[in-house]
């Protein structure tokens, strides 16, 4: 039995003018294992506390109830105090007797009499609380960060500033990511090579970052502060020691007909190839598709071109497993497919390209080296049209309910350039909403309307008609003039809606983490934890989490990072101790627990139980009770209730219901 | 029913309601002093999908009147996803209530956020009110609880 | 049945299997029981006839512990329960040899005794090989018939099809006895007013007995111990003074088979009381057939049950009182 | 001996009721249990056995003990009142009537079980002959005369007439209340009953569990019994329910509980099963931690340990509902026949 | 209820459109053959229902203009769909007009050579019994 302690505030006149507090104190020394009940002015003022700490040390009280405010409110105040006079702090439960009670009632016989009841409520509570101690796990001072662009390299670099290691690890052969393939960026016009290579070779270069390129995360276990990940590492075929990255091999390798994949297939590229010039790390891979060598066994150029001797056809796929205490999901994004929008002809026409694409064309570095043409009869258009919201906005299967957020800005970006390059080139924008929130954005994009005379039409476009002559017969409507117009473009650029980079499903499912119905990761609050995953230890940079321009971006990298680092720089974490828990003898192993759990919190042992004398080995429910939140929908689904929640139990709420239905 | 045995009638009303947005909701109707009858006692759970359809049938073995479980709007519970599978379950309890002779107004789910303290008290008015109106609850009450 | 029991001795004999689990001979025409067969000649006890009700994928919870394979014979519907206690990693697929075993419907002894038949000494027609549509009795008090349809189990009434959702090899033919709707019950009390609703259950569970046969014999109630054993709900397990705690049990029972019970309808052949409990599981059915999209568990090992999955636009529980 | 015609037992239940409680067999949704009399009760004497013995008129499923009333810290405890109230108990078969027996070997044996004490003392036994046994019976085995009830007043249903027949002092004063209602019965009468309790007698010959064996059963074959390897075959099928001795009307096994009532606590007792995993579970564990086990005590208990103790008397009265019941078919004739067919092949 | 709303909620009904999902891109009217034609554009429609200005849309050319040829109900991003509204109303109005299907040995007479074969194809689909 409990020896139990309870104490009655008045918080001034706010209880005390509505519930007999006396009444409650009196009443509450009726209750089973209540050995202690006063009533005081202000139970959380120094003074309260201390007559608190001062019963549990004269009467051994083993518990207490605090008749006060809301346990919002000073739970953790009582709590504190009972530990301060050697009281484990779970033993303390709050009776709200003044948001539920005093408040809200005006008679006092009736206020008294819920107040009683509510305490009692909390005292039965009591009667079948039991210490909790929060427990400790170690966390390993390195953090992974999945995916190498912009994202990925800010918050590895903020995280290794800070003085932790961080591995990245990348699917490309090269570290760089969306932004690495834009030509120039909004609102400043600044070239986009410029302002990210000197950051992807100070992560290349930095001490405390190792870069995994063409890799991938292969399997996730462990919990927030210990990840253990296995990463595999893709044959390159090239020794990353020896490779000098002289770029003899790709320009001698007889097989050059592959689709570039940096140039969205433009042009081609050679079968050992580096993505890039400015790639990082500057070593190519063998693409074995395309290779002769791995198609035929004949060929072997690269390796006799190789002055360093570093092309090795027989290297194969590793595994590195790694420990991590936080991970960082920077998966970036991909443009949409658009098999579902015939009526705008890319599929018919070379000369109707992505946003994306155009990038690549307009870019210096890229398969036209930086001039406007078409690719279908390599002129330069007169007459471009832009089409704005292409799969964004969608409500049917077709595309994407959301807005992609960065297409109006780039679009007054690409619209700009042209017009300053090619002042001869007319260019229409049709659109339906033009969207800048942003800071210069709304006078970035009226700078392309009135000092680059750039046409835009309110009005989405309907249908792009290829026509024998070449051209592009675009068919639109002018909503504020009312009129349809019917204009014969040489080029059509489409703003394709944006979504989150395929396989980022599969990393979710490994990382428990959540994910929504468009494939964003779920953040843990929509408003006050945007850049961390529900699952602990679980942080989300980029477009991961949603469309974001690059600013946005490069500031939740280092948010993210910042989470990163605040978890890093703990020893051990303490973990709440109202987790659940399943007991052994009781659980039938069925699996049905882990299915409701969000945190991925449950797995299965087969474990050597011993049920009253029947040993056998069985399967059973273990909670890691550093992931588990205590939300305690495991404990419900569970059918034969071994799962039960510490601080919440079974038993817990239902000596609650009694009381309160007694 | 006579009217002077009606006064007397004084419902048992047990409310389940979330640590993160309901009990918070029921924290800002006291504070706003919206009032609500007092036979409503609240008991605090982290999350809607922690009460157990056998809370709500003991609730009314032991001589509830009503039973009333609130939890975080959908799509914004703490722990992401509790209320979706507290609906589920509370959907089919009540429906099986219903289905064996309780009266259906006797259970409710109210989702109310931690904002919406005007909500909780018209909420408890609403319910208690009902509750008034269907009487003692006879059909789920174990007589030996009784006095 | 010779067909079973040839393949049986095969599998036995080739160390396929460690033994077989059937049906035993019993001492009166109808009373076969469940058993176990370790050698060849135990399999001359065995029988397969329209006696043979009892679902055998429970006692698989058992045989899974034990060294080598298990030959179980499963029917049709038994395979239902089968594949939801793998789903439950309550048995292990590969301790288990599965004939899925024909059949053309399932008898229930107390429908014959409801008819006045009494004193049996012989029921033909019960064979699984012959497909006889009526079963003749010969009694102490003289000779008697009946429809083989008239005779069978509710269950089968309403059957969920021939077809064995899991088997190693099938022998013997099934035929769909099917010729009632499985919700038609359940959906005449839905329409009674609550105070008929009340009645009729009132009616039905004052008779429980709280002999926990409808439990043990459950398949997807497979917990090793059972929250009406265990303090930790403080739920009494026996029968209580108020008739409120049989409710109570059943609705609870019910709850927690919710999303889980294939309907194989053995709490209903079992109840000796004859209460009809597959009235609770199937309310349940309907509801998450209605609310939530059809689902029959058992069917497929990988589905996500109803109670642990959700959908952003779930029925709020408010439907309840909208219905009406 | 007295009759009455079948048409008029309406009249002869509402004279009892008026002076007693009256509990007989009544169908509800279905099935025929005894229950108490009133007008609108479906009274159902065709059924030959209801599903659960008449057992609990004296022997209640559950039964309140005690009551804690709690005030403050104070608690008061009030005894549960011994039953007062004069009652009949009308159409027990003669099985039943035995299994009363074996009950009060139990509760009435030093220290008297007051509770059911006081039941039997104003308990008045009506039984009733069996007019067709069924395939499911062994009394005979028994040495149970179904023909020939005990009780306090035997009764026989031939055609349209109930015969009845005081057989002790209790009947005799039963026969007064509801003399009025009865005629006396004559020699034909007389003749008419005989011949039924032939035609009883005749068909319990054929009956296919009549010519059951016991040898090899009695109080002191302990040991040998079990030890069997038998029962680890035997018990397999048994899913552990308690069915055989809920319906069983010699199971005499009750655990104690206690309930929470808000404002007290009531102490009550009610059936167990040895069939049960926490059937006599004791703070340090089980004695019987196998199933096995627990299936070999029901058996043991009825046909050793019981006549061990009991003066060679079984508390199995062979009325058959085990054999009806069991949900996996097992039942108290299979394991006979077992040990039979086990002793056959050993000699 | 006024009748234009009661008429509004009829084409609504019989639509089964939600005019409000209208995000006003006016790709319908970029993709309508018939444009021209109209004199209350298929992406004003939308809105014109939305408002209940029902007297409005019964009144104007468009509602015979339209081919149903379904172009708008495939290309509309918010599952809008003009087409349908276009054909519920004009349901309305042959409703109200009485005699709203055609016997078979009518329909020959009331052919005129210069009608497009989609409108016909669309009435057989809309008025057949």
């Amino acid at each position: 039995m409990q020896r139990i302690g309870v104490f009655v505030c008045h918080c001034g006149s706010n209880i005390a003018a509505t519930v007999d507090v006396k009444k409650v104190a009196e009443m509450a020394l009726l209750e089973p294992g209540v050995v202690h009940a006063e009533d005081y002015q202000y139970m959380c003022s120094e003074a309260g506390q201390e007559k608190i700490i001062e019963a549990i040390r004269e009467k051994n009280l083993t518990g207490v109830v605090v008749c006060s405010c809301s346990p919002r409110m000073h739970e953790t105040t009582f709590r504190k105090a009972a530990e301060k006079a050697g009281l484990n702090p779970y033993m303390v439960e709050i009776a709200n007797i003044r948001e539920h009670c005093s408040w809200i009632h005006k008679d006092m016989e009736e206020a008294t009499k819920k107040a009683v009841i509510l305490t009692r409520a909390a005292i039965a509570k009591v009667n079948l609380n039991t210490p909790l101690k929060p427990g400790e796990s170690r966390v390993t001072k390195r953090a992974l960060v999945i995916g190498g662009g912009i994202a990925g390299i800010q918050t590895a670099l903020d995280i290794a500033d800070a003085g932790y290691e961080v591995d990245i690890v990348e699917r490309e052969p090269s570290i760089g990511g969306r932004m690495s393939q834009l030509d120039k960026t909004f609102p400043t016009l600044d070239c986009s090579a410029c302002i990210l290579t000197p950051k992807m070779v100070e992560a290349s270069a930095h001490e405390k970052i190792n870069i995994y390129t063409y890799s991938e995360v292969e399997k996730v276990s462990g919990f927030v502060g210990d990840f253990t990940v296995d990463i595999r590492k893709k044959a390159r075929y090239v020794d990353m020691d020896k490779c000098t990255g002289c770029g003899v091999c790709q320009e001698k390798c007889p097989s050059k007909k592959a689709p570039s994949e940096f140039n969205r297939g433009l042009n081609t590229r050679s079968a050992i190839y580096t993505p890039f010039a400015q790639a990082i790390p500057n070593v190519p891979v063998i693409d074995t598709d395309s290779c002769i060598k791995f198609k035929t066994g004949k060929c072997g150029v690269c390796s006799k071109v190789c002055q360093a001797g570093a092309i090795d056809y027989t290297q194969k796929d590793e595994i590195v497993s790694q420990k991590y205490g936080a991970i960082v999901v920077a998966t970036g994004f991909d443009t949409i497919k658009l098999d579902n929008y015939d009526e705008y002809a890319y599929s018919q026409s070379k000369d109707v390209i992505t946003s994306l694409e155009l990038e690549r064309i307009m870019n210096a570095a890229g398969p036209t080296k930086g001039h406007l043409e078409r690719f279908s009869d390599g002129k330069a258009p007169k007459e471009m049209v832009f089409i704005q919201c292409v799969g964004s906005r969608c409500a049917d299967d077709r595309g994407k309910p959301y807005c992609s957020k960065i297409c109006c800005m780039y679009t007054a970006k690409h619209a700009m350039l042209i017009r300053d390059k090619y002042p001869d080139v007319n260019v229409t924008v049709f659109y339906i909403d033009v969207r800048t929130p942003g800071k210069n954005f709304d006078e970035f994009y009226r700078r392309a309307v009135e000092q680059y005379g750039v046409n835009y039409i309110k009005g989405q476009v309907g249908k792009v008609i290829p026509q024998p002559n070449g051209k592009l017969l675009v068919q639109g409507s002018d909503l504020l003039d009312n009129r349809q117009i019917l204009k014969e473009a040489d080029m059509v650029v489409l703003a394709t809606a944006i979504e989150p980079n395929e396989g980022v499903r599969k990393i979710a499912t490994m990382l428990t983490a959540s994910i929504d119905t468009n494939n964003f990761l779920t953040e843990a609050h929509a408003k006050l934890r945007p850049v961390e995953s529900p699952t602990a230890g679980i942080f989300l940079s980029g477009v991961c989490q949603g469309p974001k321009d690059i600013p946005e971006t490069v500031a939740q990298a280092g948010a993210a990072a910042v989470k990163a680092i605040g978890l890093l720089a703990k020893d051990k974490l303490l973990t709440n101790p109202c987790t659940a828990q399943s007991d052994e003898l009781l659980c039938n192993g069925c699996s049905t627990c882990a299915n409701v759990c969000p945190y991925g919190a449950i797995s299965y042992e087969d474990k050597e139980v011993n049920d009253h004398g029947i040993r056998e080995t069985r399967r059973i429910a273990v909670v890691n009770s550093a992931l588990c939140q205590g939300c305690g929908a495991c404990t419900v689904t569970c059918p034969s209730g071994a799962m039960d929640l510490q601080g919440f139990s079974n038993r817990q709420i239902l000596a609650e219901v009694d009381a309160i239905c007694r | 029913m006579s009217i002077e045995a009606k006064e007397e009638f004084r419902p048992k009303i047990v409310a389940f309601c979330c640590n993160w947005c309901s009990y918070a909701g029921a924290d800002l109707a006291g504070s706003s002093r919206l009032g609500y009858p007092a036979d409503v006692k609240i008991i605090r759970v982290p999350c809607s999908c922690r009460v157990n359809p056998m809370f709500i049938l003991r609730a009314f073995e032991k001589g509830a009147d009503g039973v009333i479980m609130c939890g975080c709007h959908p799509g914004d519970c703490h722990y992401s996803t509790g209320n979706y599978y507290a609906r589920r379950r509370m959907t089919l309890l009540f429906s099986m209530l219903d289905y064996i002779g309780v009266e259906n107004g006797r259970t409710r789910v109210e989702w109310v956020s931690a904002a919406e303290g005007v909500k909780f008290s018209t909420t408890m008015n609403e319910f208690v009110e009902k509750i008034h109106s269907l009487g003692k609850n006879v059909r789920l009450g174990d007589l030996r609880c009784r006095n | 049945m010779q067909e079973l029991i040839k393949r049986a001795k095969e599998l036995l004999e080739d160390g396929t299997v460690a033994r077989v689990l059937g049906w035993k001979a019993g001492d009166l025409p109808y009373n076969p029981e469940p058993a176990y067969f370790d050698s060849t000649e135990s399999l001359a006890d065995f029988v397969y006839n329209g006696f043979c009700g009892a679902n055998l994928s429970k006692y698989l919870i058992e045989a899974s512990k034990l060294e080598g394979k298990t030959l179980v014979c499963l029917k049709p519907c038994d395979t239902y329960s089968f594949n939801q206690l793998l789903k439950e990693h309550r048995i292990d697929r590969d301790k288990a040899y599965v004939i899925g075993v024909g059949c053309k419907g399932k008898l229930d002894i107390e429908r014959i005794r409801k008819m006045g038949i009494k004193g049996i000494e012989q029921i033909s027609g019960a064979e699984m090989e012959d497909a006889a549509d009526t079963l003749t009795i010969s009694t102490i008090y003289g000779e008697r018939s009946c429809k083989f349809a008239d005779a069978m189990l509710e269950r089968c009434h309403v059957c969920k099809g021939k077809e064995h959702q899991v088997y190693d090899e099938l022998i013997g033919e099934s035929k769909e006895t099917k010729d009632a709707d499985r919700f038609a019950e359940v959906a005449r009390i839905e329409a009674m007013t609550p105070e008929e609703k009340f009645a009729f259950f009132q009616k039905e569970l004052s008779k429980c007995i709280r002999c926990n046969a409808c439990r043990n014999v459950c398949p997807a109630c497979s917990c090793r111990k059972c929250v009406f054993d265990s303090n930790k709900f403080d739920s009494a397990q026996k029968a209580n003074v108020d008739s409120f705690e049989e409710k109570m049990f059943h609705i609870i029972r019910a709850f927690h088979v919710a999303g889980r019970c294939t309907d194989c309808g053995e709490c209903s052949r079992v109840c000796p009381q004859g209460i009809p409990l597959h009235l609770f599981n199937r309310k349940f059915i309907k509801d998450i057939d209605e609310f939530y999209g059809e689902y029959q568990a058992g069917m497929d090992v990988n589905a996500q049950s109803p109670l642990t999955d959700f959908t952003f636009g779930d029925v709020e529980p408010g439907i309840v009182g909208e219905r009406g | 001996m007295y009759k009455i015609a079948k048409e008029n037992l309406t009249a002869l239940f509402r004279l009892i009721a008026g002076a007693q409680e009256l509990y007989l067999p009544v169908k509800t949704a279905d099935q025929v249990n005894f229950g108490a009399w009133s007008e609108d009760a479906e009274v159902d004497l065709d059924t030959l056995k209801s599903v659960k013995s008449p057992k609990d008129a004296f022997f209640p499923q559950s039964e309140n003990l005690y009551t804690c009333r709690k005030d403050g810290k104070k608690i008061s405890i009030e005894p549960e009142a011994l039953k007062e109230q004069n009652f009949v108990i009308f159409g027990m078969k003669a099985c039943d009537v035995r299994g009363v027996e074996v009950l009060d070997k139990v509760f009435l044996a030093d220290p008297v079980d007051t509770f059911y004490a006081a039941r039997r003392d104003h308990g008045t036994i009506v039984s009733m002959a069996c007019h067709e046994p069924e395939e499911s019976c062994f009394c005979k085995v028994f040495g149970i005369d179904c023909a020939e009830p005990a009780a306090d007043v035997a009764t026989w249903m031939v055609a349209d007439q109930l015969y009845w027949k005081p057989l002790t002092e209790k009947g005799e004063a039963l026969t007064k209340i509801v003399e009025s209602v009865l005629e006396a019965a004559d020699n034909a009468d007389e003749k008419s009953v005989e011949e039924e309790k032939a035609a009883i007698r005749g068909i319990v010959e054929k009956l296919p569990y009549s010519n059951l064996s016991l040898g090899g059963w009695n109080g002191e074959v302990l040991t040998e019994k079990f030890d069997s390897a038998l029962w680890e075959e035997l018990y397999k099928p048994c899913l552990a329910c308690g069915t055989c001795t809920f319906v069983c009307p010699t199971c005499q096994c009750y655990d104690i509980k206690d309930y929470d009532t808000g404002h007290g606590v009531q102490r009550y007792r009610c059936w167990d099963s040895c069939m049960y995993s926490d059937f006599t579970m004791m703070a340090h564990g089980n004695n019987r931690t196998s199933q096995m086990q627990r299936f070999r005590q029901r058996f043991m208990h009825k046909l050793v340990y019981f006549p061990a103790n009991n003066d060679g008397m079984y508390s199995c009265v062979g009325c058959g509902r085990c054999v009806e019941k069991c949900p996996a078919a097992l039942n108290i004739v299979k394991v006979i026949k077992a040990f039979e067919k086990q002793g056959g092949e050993k000699a | 209820m006024s009748s234009e709303k009661k008429q509004a909620e009829l084409i609504r009904e019989i639509s089964g459109v939600n005019p409000l999902k209208c995000m006003k891109c006016g790709k319908c009217s970029a993709t309508c053959p018939a444009y021209n034609e109209m004199d209350i554009k298929p992406h004003q429609f939308v809105s014109y229902v939305a408002n209940e200005n029902i007297e409005a849309l019964v009144q104007s050319k468009s509602l015979w203009k339209c081919l149903s040829c379904f172009a708008c109900v495939e290309r509309c991003p918010r599952d809008v769909q003009p087409g349908r509204l276009i054909d519920a109303a004009r349901q309305v109005v042959v409703r109200q007009r009485g005699g709203n299907y055609l016997k078979a040995d009518e329909i020959p007479e009331l052919l005129d050579p210069e009608l497009p074969q989609q409108l016909l194809v669309s009435a057989f689909r809309r008025y057949r019994r």
